[in-house]
């Protein structure tokens, strides 16, 4: 494969960025934002270049390799630290740049009022550092490095106001449930090694044809644990809604665009592996169904903006690893989808942010309405992606979601009617919540009260928004553009293309747009043509209550993990103090015990002495009597 | 003179100077001691580059005798395993000093014995891993109890005189059941001709012992170093004595002697009895694992800070333990690995505990808040540090944690799946403290609390250096490490594990 | 008509025993004509002098290889004459002790808070008896462990036994105490005394011979009734296991200890213990051995009884006299570790033992005699609290010699456990091994505790102070701590010289 | 008449003076009983000289006698320092030492 020394680059810019904004401390309050922006972007130029080198190349060899230093070498453990750009890779590098560069600039004014946003920076360039390498890293191992990376950057930076203990609380539970999704990927590392003998992409891709479907299904569930802690997929999507705490634009970067979106990579990358194990296939394809629905619903019941776009993201990432599940079909769309829906949600973020910005950081859209005359550019870049989510044509996300929806109709049999069923009813509810986001916060009737003053947000911040808008009207398009993206990325997959159509694709999409209506009608009558009331209604049925709180997942967590948890933590503390140590200090007793017992022979009358002497001497001689005989 | 000998007699001639310094000269007390400990690294820097890689016998190798009547002699050498242990001693030592420059000031005594005591130590922490001789490692085993001993009693803190006792007790029982052991190795030595406690002379002995007696033998010694290590269900001392002792015999304690048990199961349990090691491995694995997650839990539930790190390293010694015994070269060196990053990351984390707790006068956890916001770079140490306890890919730990786990796979996969549950508990009790004391609203008592000053940013810097070097760049260590790892392996007569593809196929 | 031979005496052989008894009577005439003020120091210096040149000429005999003297009633082989030696140089030592008369009563005859005490203490007169006594006792601890035939062996008993007796009454403070102690000695000792002399009738019944060479001689060729053999072997082994200490026949030991002057205690803790242990060996190792099925397993069991029971009542002392004094319960106990496992490693192992164990108890009790209060030693251990603050280096020689006897690497104590414990399992004694170990456990338990309070208890302030040493007493201190780390650190010239020379010959 | 007689009587004689000690109180008593067991001794060692028809027993009783004589002096010795102090011979007095 063709080396390229090129590659490093992309990682070292803003890993130098974030050490040196780290390390300067306070000098580098004036400028460290610029700097963190210019090596953000910079490192977006670097991806652009080769970008264009791959295209000048020949198919076959696109994937570039870079091997940078032997990094663990034990017995038939040896993994190189070395970086592996395909395809499929250089899309995420070129999303994960592009988005966050934007973020970057974004950021520079939605924190200027932060005096620590020299260490907000600091971290974003973390991030993007610690995401490339996750997408960049060419063994499962390295991979690791980037995936618990990305975690540490998402761990800091939802936690950036820690000052507030549940923001401090929202981090650490983000960063605890995205260990647990890491054990699977360590898992799966083990698994790995101990029956194939290697740990690399290519070492498994090989392998896979060998081994038995026994060994690769334990891999499949393992790195689909991994994939469902990362992207906040059922069961571990608890924590997605807790860290909206963090600053917006991390939320529009992490939460949305780029790292929940790792799942997603991490199977689309393990192809090999699902395609040998069918088992785990399925695993994912129920999945990513139950997380669209469960998304879906959470979304509908959410008040808080930044809530219901964390659902809606946790409900399109569901999307897309169904598409990932639906094999070679899917890839192509799970990737193109991961593409739009980083353009749209990161551009609906940053509205949602810019919203906020002008209104005083309240988050309650019961408490906005008729923000379109106050912030229209807001108001029309938050359209498009809104267009765009729902499935409108020619918007992005109509592509990509209509793709996925198809195939899964196509994936044959029940299996398919399900899964595909499921996508459309999605299709309709996001529809509805996304429609009830714009009616409460632009076109409904102004609910806030006087001492607010909206106003549309500085230029830093609305010029990004409007580039991301111009991506979620455009990118659907150009990427399905003659199958563009399937065909890019289709030398990665072994294609074993047995088609058969459910449903014309005409029909699916005619069945997606008429859902879609549905489902727009219904909010635009609920909440448009009647009055929205400023709180939240209290007499609602309780599968709203339900939904309101996230469908008890938290309850259920709480129930299930961490009273239990906490029960076996203190009784352990208990039998550490009580039994283990009691034994010991036991022990000790008995001695001291059994000695003030002895002593108590030493009557100090000389006649008991001596009467011990005589017993002493008798029972020797019986002794030996005994013993001689 | 010897290289071992002469880094061994260094520490004894600084000692030698500081009595003639007078009781009332303190900094220029500190000062030759911390030249002393300087040097000392600087040789044992030295022996580490001059180390050849290729040969796996012990090097730096010295013997003389010294009580022939019994065999014994004073025979010194070290293969990588030893010669990197001694390496992180001799690095961690100056740290200490540097790190607790005022510890010894609120002592019993005056700094003088202080020092003289870590001094002293340090002597017996190279004798101790460099001993070739197993009378002589006995020896040292438990003479360096003393000096603990009188830091913890004497310069430690709280209820320290019965901390000091209880590690005493615990450690000296242990050290007579491998006394008695040692007697045997002996006595049995002795009956089939060969009088000596030569360890590569010994490693025959197996050979001849019936299998009950090489057990018997065996847990003498396993018990010993299960106590020093410590395992579970024999580590009740070490919180105790962690919490007593100053952070920089804490760092020494668990960061260095109680590497002496895993060494030991490595150089003398399973060099000297195989067969014994093997029948009592599913047994030392299934306890290995417990204190993998009883640590982890009980650090959970710890309120204060020095128990909660005392805990943390019982769990990580639970995976080295689980290392060495799954008997894989991946676990082994892993295992080795760990218990030199194991002996920075707790170094760290006891340090700047430290460095906290003379600040706020106080170890209960719930006393501090909201330090991130007053005291940043000490806020930031800790998080680091804690990290690297938590394994964070990119630091030391990960590497070698990692080694472990994929290690006892192959040969344990029951064990290394439960004990990966560790990961997540890890997470927990790092991130507990980390938020009750760093984040959140600084309370009451912390406002005022000042930075690190330049002393102990100095004294902090290179262990949080190595712990990042090493967590990208572990090849170095390795390469000394595997030679030896991949001798004891092969002596153990195990081969790892082939790939198990075709299984089912 | 039974024909009578003119005893042969080799003086020369001889000569160590006769020049300290010499010194011993020239004693008694100082006593008896010299007048009062000059006495002292002139007994110390016979005393001391005799000592040494019985050292000297010891050195000679020994240089004259193994030899039996006066018709095979003794025998200078290599063993006896180290054990000679060991009793002489911890005799000097102790004399060092003695010399600090602050101990003694100044007249013994006087009722305590009687006005002639008083007077005789104002008048302070000098109880310089104690020195002729020592030398009558070093001199019986001399024959003890080279006697060869039962006479000498029981003459030797009582003349190490009968100074004893009086010293032990002679302490200064507390003296019904020591009255009390003496008498308990007495008693007791005059006791197994009977024992040990039936003992040698029911023998001398067995064997028709009172030389161990005879007594061996029968043992192996099986003639005589072995009831006789029986009892003679319990009944002997009494009144030897009596001066040990043995449980159970230890009880005199914490009371006597307790109760006598210090420096007596140190004498009679260090010296006798020798004297006693190695005629026990030879008696056991020459003519015993062939016999061992028989006495083995008891001997064993005491063995294993005393190091748990002196180990165990040890945690409970309040008293640091009687602390130490269990403590020797317990090493009488793994003493006897050695004498059991009847090997030639045993042999050296018990001896090198007794040696290192004598000098530090000396040392140990030593530094008892200087913790004192207006009413004289504060053997109460509270009040040894807070030592370490008020005289570290008084403390840390104490807890130097704590840890000797708690057999500590790089003291001479653990190389002697080690020696005693591998020699006995070498003898296949697998049980003596575990309960060492386990006992060693316990005892580490209160010499720990003595050293918890010394360094790490505040000194409670009740007058109780540490006199500065008076000369005779530093060098006593001095000169057991280094022995204690020269051979815990370098004890090989020692251990070779036992090895190569510790033989008994029959 | 056999000589075991002797034997059994020296030995009944040797029992009697040990329980003796440990039942009796007064100090001269105790003391008197352990003399009566050194004569038993002697009783024994005569015997057995007479029956081995060797002298060394009856040697050996000399010695014992003198020995015995000595006892004496420093047992009365310490006795009477005990009963002027005390003004009672009863050994279960002097009970300061004890545990």
């Amino acid at each position: 494969m063709v080396t390229n020394n090129g590659i490093v680059y992309l990682i070292a810019l803003p890993l130098i960025g974030s050490l040196l904004l780290l390390l300067l401390g306070r000098k580098a309050d004036k400028w460290g934002h610029l700097l963190a922006t210019a090596l953000s972007a910079s490192s977006f130029a670097v991806g652009l270049f080769q970008l264009s080198e791959m295209l000048s190349r020949e198919t076959e060899n696109r994937p570039v390799t870079q091997k940078l230093f032997n990094w663990i070498s034990v017995g038939s453990f040896n993994v190189d630290a070395s970086l592996l750009l395909d395809q499929l890779s250089i899309c995420f590098v070129l999303l994960i740049t592009g988005v966050g560069t934007l973020i970057h600039i974004y950021s520079i004014s939605y924190m200027s009022h932060d005096k620590d946003r020299r260490r907000f920076f600091a971290y974003l360039n973390l991030f993007i550092a610690a995401m490339l390498l996750l997408v960049l890293g060419d063994s499962y191992l390295n991979l690791y490095v980037g995936w618990e990376g990305v975690g540490l950057a998402s761990y800091l930076l939802i936690g950036f106001w820690n000052q507030k203990q549940a923001y401090a609380t929202a981090s650490k539970k983000a960063f605890v449930m995205n260990r647990i999704g890491d054990m699977g990927l360590s898992f799966a590392i083990m698994i790995a090694f101990a029956s194939l003998g290697t740990v690399s992409f290519s070492g498994v891709k090989e392998q896979a044809h060998y081994a038995s479907e026994a060994t690769m299904t334990a891999i499949g569930v393992a790195l689909l644990i991994a994939a469902v802690g990362k992207s906040a997929q059922f069961p571990l999507q608890a924590w997605l809604g807790d860290a909206m705490a963090g600053p917006t634009p991390v939320s529009a970067l992490i939460h949305a665009a780029t790292m929940v979106t790792a799942g997603v990579y991490l199977i689309v990358r393990s192809n090999f592996v699902f395609e040998a194990a069918p088992t785990a296939q399925l695993l994912v394809l129920i999945v990513g169904a139950i997380t669209l629905m469960f998304g879906a619903i959470v979304g509908t019941a959410k008040d808080d903006i930044k809530k219901v776009l964390a659902a809606s993201t946790m409900s399109q990432i569901g999307y897309m690893i169904l598409g990932a599940g639906l094999g070679p079909a899917g890839y192509a769309f799970a990737i193109m989808h991961l593409l739009t829906h980083g353009f749209f949600k990161a551009g609906m973020f940053l509205g949602a942010g810019s919203v906020m910005h002008g209104m005083n950081d309240e988050v309650n859209m019961r408490k906005y309405g008729a923000l379109r005359k106050f912030m229209p550019i807001t108001f029309i870049t938050f359209g498009l992606g809104y267009l765009a989510i729902i499935g409108v044509p020619p918007f992005a996300g109509f592509y990509s979601k209509d793709m996925i929806i198809e195939t899964a109709f196509n994936a044959g049999g029940l299996k398919g009617i399900l899964l595909g069923s499921t996508a459309l009813l999605g299709a309709a509810i996001t529809a509805f919540y996304m429609t009830r986001v714009m009616i409460l916060t632009f076109t409904s009737p102004k609910r806030w009260d006087e001492d607010q003053h909206p106003h549309e947000s500085p230029i830093l911040m609305w010029a990004p928004m409007a580039i991301l808008a111009i991506g979620s009207v455009t990118s659907g398009f150009l990427l399905s553009r003659g199958n563009a993206l399937k065909h890019w990325l289709e030398p990665l997959f072994e294609e074993h293309g047995e088609h058969q159509e459910l449903l014309a694709p005409i029909v699916v999409s005619g069945l997606t747009l008429l859902m879609v209506a549905i489902g727009v009608a219904s909010a635009v009558i609920k909440y448009q043509l009647s009055d929205v009331d400023e709180v939240a209604p209290e007499s609602v049925s309780t599968f709203t209550r339900f939904a309101r709180r996230d469908l008890l997942q938290d309850d259920i967590n709480e129930a299930l993990f961490m009273r239990p948890g906490q029960a076996i933590t203190s009784a352990l503390v208990k039998i550490d103090e009580r039994v283990v140590d009691g034994a010991v200090r036991g022990i000790g007793k008995i001695a001291i015990g059994s000695g003030a017992q002895l002593r108590k022979v030493q009557t100090g009358y000389v006649r008991s002495y001596a009467a011990l002497i005589l017993v002493g001497a008798v029972a020797l001689i019986a002794a030996i009597w005994v013993v001689t005989q | 003179m010897n290289l071992l000998t002469f880094s061994m007699v260094l520490p004894l001639v600084g000692i030698a100077v500081l009595v003639f310094i007078p009781k009332s000269k303190v900094l220029l007390t500190k000062q030759i001691a911390l030249i002393t400990t300087l040097l000392v690294a600087a040789v044992g820097i030295y022996m580490t580059i001059s180390f050849d890689l290729g040969d796996t016998a012990f090097q730096f190798v010295e013997s003389r005798e010294w009580i022939p009547a019994f065999g014994i002699k004073y025979a010194l050498g070290v293969d990588g395993i030893a010669l990197i242990l001694i390496l992180m001693s001799v690095l961690l030592t100056p740290v200490v000093v540097i790190a607790g420059w005022n510890e010894s000031e609120d002592g019993r005594w005056s700094p003088k014995v202080f020092y003289s005591l870590i001094l002293v130590l340090e002597t017996m922490m190279i004798g101790v891993f460099a001993s070739t001789d197993v009378f002589l490692f006995y020896v040292f085993f438990e003479a360096m109890l003393v000096p603990v001993y009188f830091l913890i009693g004497g310069f430690g803190s709280g209820e320290r005189a019965a901390a000091a006792v209880k590690f005493l007790l615990y450690s000296l029982f242990g050290g007579l059941l491998m006394l008695a052991s040692i007697i045997g190795i002996f006595v049995m030595a002795t009956r089939y001709g060969n009088r000596t406690f030569d360890i590569t002379t010994l490693s025959g002995l197996h050979t001849v012992l019936t299998p009950m007696m090489e057990n018997i033998l065996f847990l003498g010694f396993f018990i010993a170093f299960a106590i020093k290590a410590p395992l579970w269900p024999l580590h009740t001392w070490l919180p105790d004595a962690a919490k007593s002792a100053t952070p920089g015999t804490s760092v020494l304690l668990l960061g260095v002697l109680d590497k002496v048990g895993t060494f030991g199961m490595i150089r003398y349990c399973l060099t000297l009895f195989p067969n014994a090691s093997k029948s009592f491995t599913p047994l030392i694995i299934t306890l290995a694992v417990i204190s993998i997650l009883y640590g982890a839990f009980l650090a959970i539930g710890a309120k204060d800070i020095k128990r909660l790190i005392a805990y943390t390293s019982i769990s990580h010694f639970g995976f080295i333990t689980m290392g060495i015994f799954a008997m894989t070269t991946q676990g082994f060196s892993g295992a080795t690995l760990y218990m030199f990053n194991h002996g920075f990351s707790t170094a760290a984390l006891f340090l700047v505990a430290g460095f906290m707790i003379v600040r706020r006068k106080s170890s209960t956890i719930s006393d501090f808040g909201g330090l991130q916001r007053v005291t940043p770079i000490m806020a930031w140490s800790f998080f680091i540090a804690g990290m690297s306890s938590l394994a964070l890919p990119g630091l030391s730990s990960f590497v070698s944690e990692f080694l472990v786990l994929v290690g006892t796979f192959t040969r344990y996969p029951v064990a290394a799946v439960i004990a990966t549950f560790g990961i997540v508990l890890a997470a927990l009790y790092i991130l507990i403290p980390v938020q009750r004391a760093l984040h959140g609203p600084t309370t009451p008592g912390n406002e005022n609390l000042t930075d690190l000053n330049l002393r102990e940013k100095i004294a902090i810097a290179p262990v949080i250096a190595i712990i990042v070097a090493l967590g990208f760049y572990p090849s170095p260590l390795l390469k000394i490490i595997n030679p030896a790892a991949a001798t004891v392996i092969s002596q153990q007569g195990f081969t790892d594990p082939a790939p198990t593809l075709n299984e089912g196929k | 008509m039974i024909n009578f031979y003119s005893p042969t005496l080799e003086y020369s052989l001889l000569a160590p025993i006769l020049i300290v008894l010499g010194g011993a009577l020239i004693g008694v005439l100082i006593e008896a004509f010299a007048p009062a003020a000059s006495r002292t120091r002139s007994q110390l210096f016979i005393t001391l002098t005799s000592l040494v040149l019985s050292l000297a000429a010891l050195i000679k005999v020994r240089n004259e290889g193994s030899a039996s003297a006066a018709m095979e009633s003794v025998t200078f082989d290599g063993a006896g004459v180290l054990l000679q030696a060991s009793i002489l140089v911890l005799a000097i030592i102790s004399v060092f002790l003695l010399a600090d008369q602050e101990n003694f009563t100044a007249l013994a005859a006087a009722l305590p808070g009687s006005e002639q005490e008083r007077d005789s203490l104002r008048q302070d007169l000098k109880v310089t008896e104690i020195y002729p006594l020592t030398l009558f006792a070093v001199a019986g601890m001399m024959l003890f462990p080279v006697a060869t035939d039962l006479i000498t062996l029981f003459v030797a008993l009582e003349v190490l036994s009968l100074p004893l007796y009086i010293l032990a009454g002679l302490s200064r403070r507390r003296r019904l105490m020591s009255q009390e102690s003496a008498l308990k000695y007495f008693l007791l000792g005059a006791f197994s005394s009977a024992f040990f002399l039936m003992g040698i009738a029911y023998l001398y019944g067995y064997s028709s011979s009172v030389s161990l060479s005879g007594i061996h001689a029968a043992v192996v060729g099986g003639s005589g009734n072995d009831i006789y053999l029986l009892l003679g072997i319990a009944f002997l082994s009494v009144g030897l296991l009596f001066k040990v200490g043995a449980v159970p026949f230890h009880a005199w030991t914490p009371d006597v200890y307790q109760g006598a002057p210090t420096a007596v205690t140190a004498f009679m803790a260090a010296a006798t213990k020798v004297a006693a242990f190695g005629a026990m060996l030879r008696i056991f190792y020459v003519c015993f051995a062939e016999a061992y099925w028989q006495w083995r397993p008891a001997l064993i069991a005491i063995a294993l009884v005393t190091m748990a029971f002196g180990s165990l009542v040890a945690i409970a002392q309040k008293d640091v006299k009687r602390m130490l004094a269990y403590s020797s319960i317990a090493h009488a106990g793994f003493l006897l570790a050695g004498v059991i496992s009847l090997n030639k490693s045993g042999l050296d192992a018990t001896i090198f033992y007794l040696f290192v164990y004598g000098v530090a108890t000396v040392g140990a009790f030593a530094i008892v005699t200087l913790v004192r209060d207006s009413a004289g030693e504060v053997t109460d251990l509270n009040r040894w609290s807070g030592l370490g603050k008020r005289s570290p280096w008084v403390a840390t020689a104490f807890a130097g010699f704590l840890l000797a006897f708690a057999g500590i690497p790089l003291t001479s104590g653990f190389i002697g456990k080690f020696a005693i414990f591998s020699a006995a399992y070498e003898s296949g004694s697998t049980a003596i091994l575990i309960t060492g170990v386990l006992a060693s456990a316990i005892a580490a338990f209160f010499y720990i505790r003595v050293i918890v309070l010394m360094f790490f208890k505040d000194p409670i302030e009740d007058g109780t102070t540490v006199v500065i040493p008076s000369l005779f007493t530093q060098v006593a201190i001095t000169i057991s701590t280094v022995i204690t780390f020269a051979l815990g650190i370098y004890p090989t010239p020692l251990i070779n010289f036992i090895q190569s020379t510790a033989q008994f010959i029959r | 008449m056999s000589l075991d007689n002797y034997l059994y009587l020296s030995a009944i004689l040797f029992t009697i003076g040990a329980v003796g000690v440990v039942v009796r109180r007064n100090a001269i008593v105790v003391f008197m009983c352990v003399e009566l067991m050194l004569n038993a001794a002697n009783l024994t060692l005569v015997t057995f000289s007479r029956i081995n028809g060797t002298l060394d027993g009856q040697v050996v009783a000399f010695f014992t006698m003198v020995v015995a004589a000595c006892e004496v002096v420093v047992g009365l010795a310490i006795i009477v320092t005990i009963y002027r102090s005390r003004r009672s011979a009863s050994i279960d007095d002097a009970n300061l030492l004890k545990r």
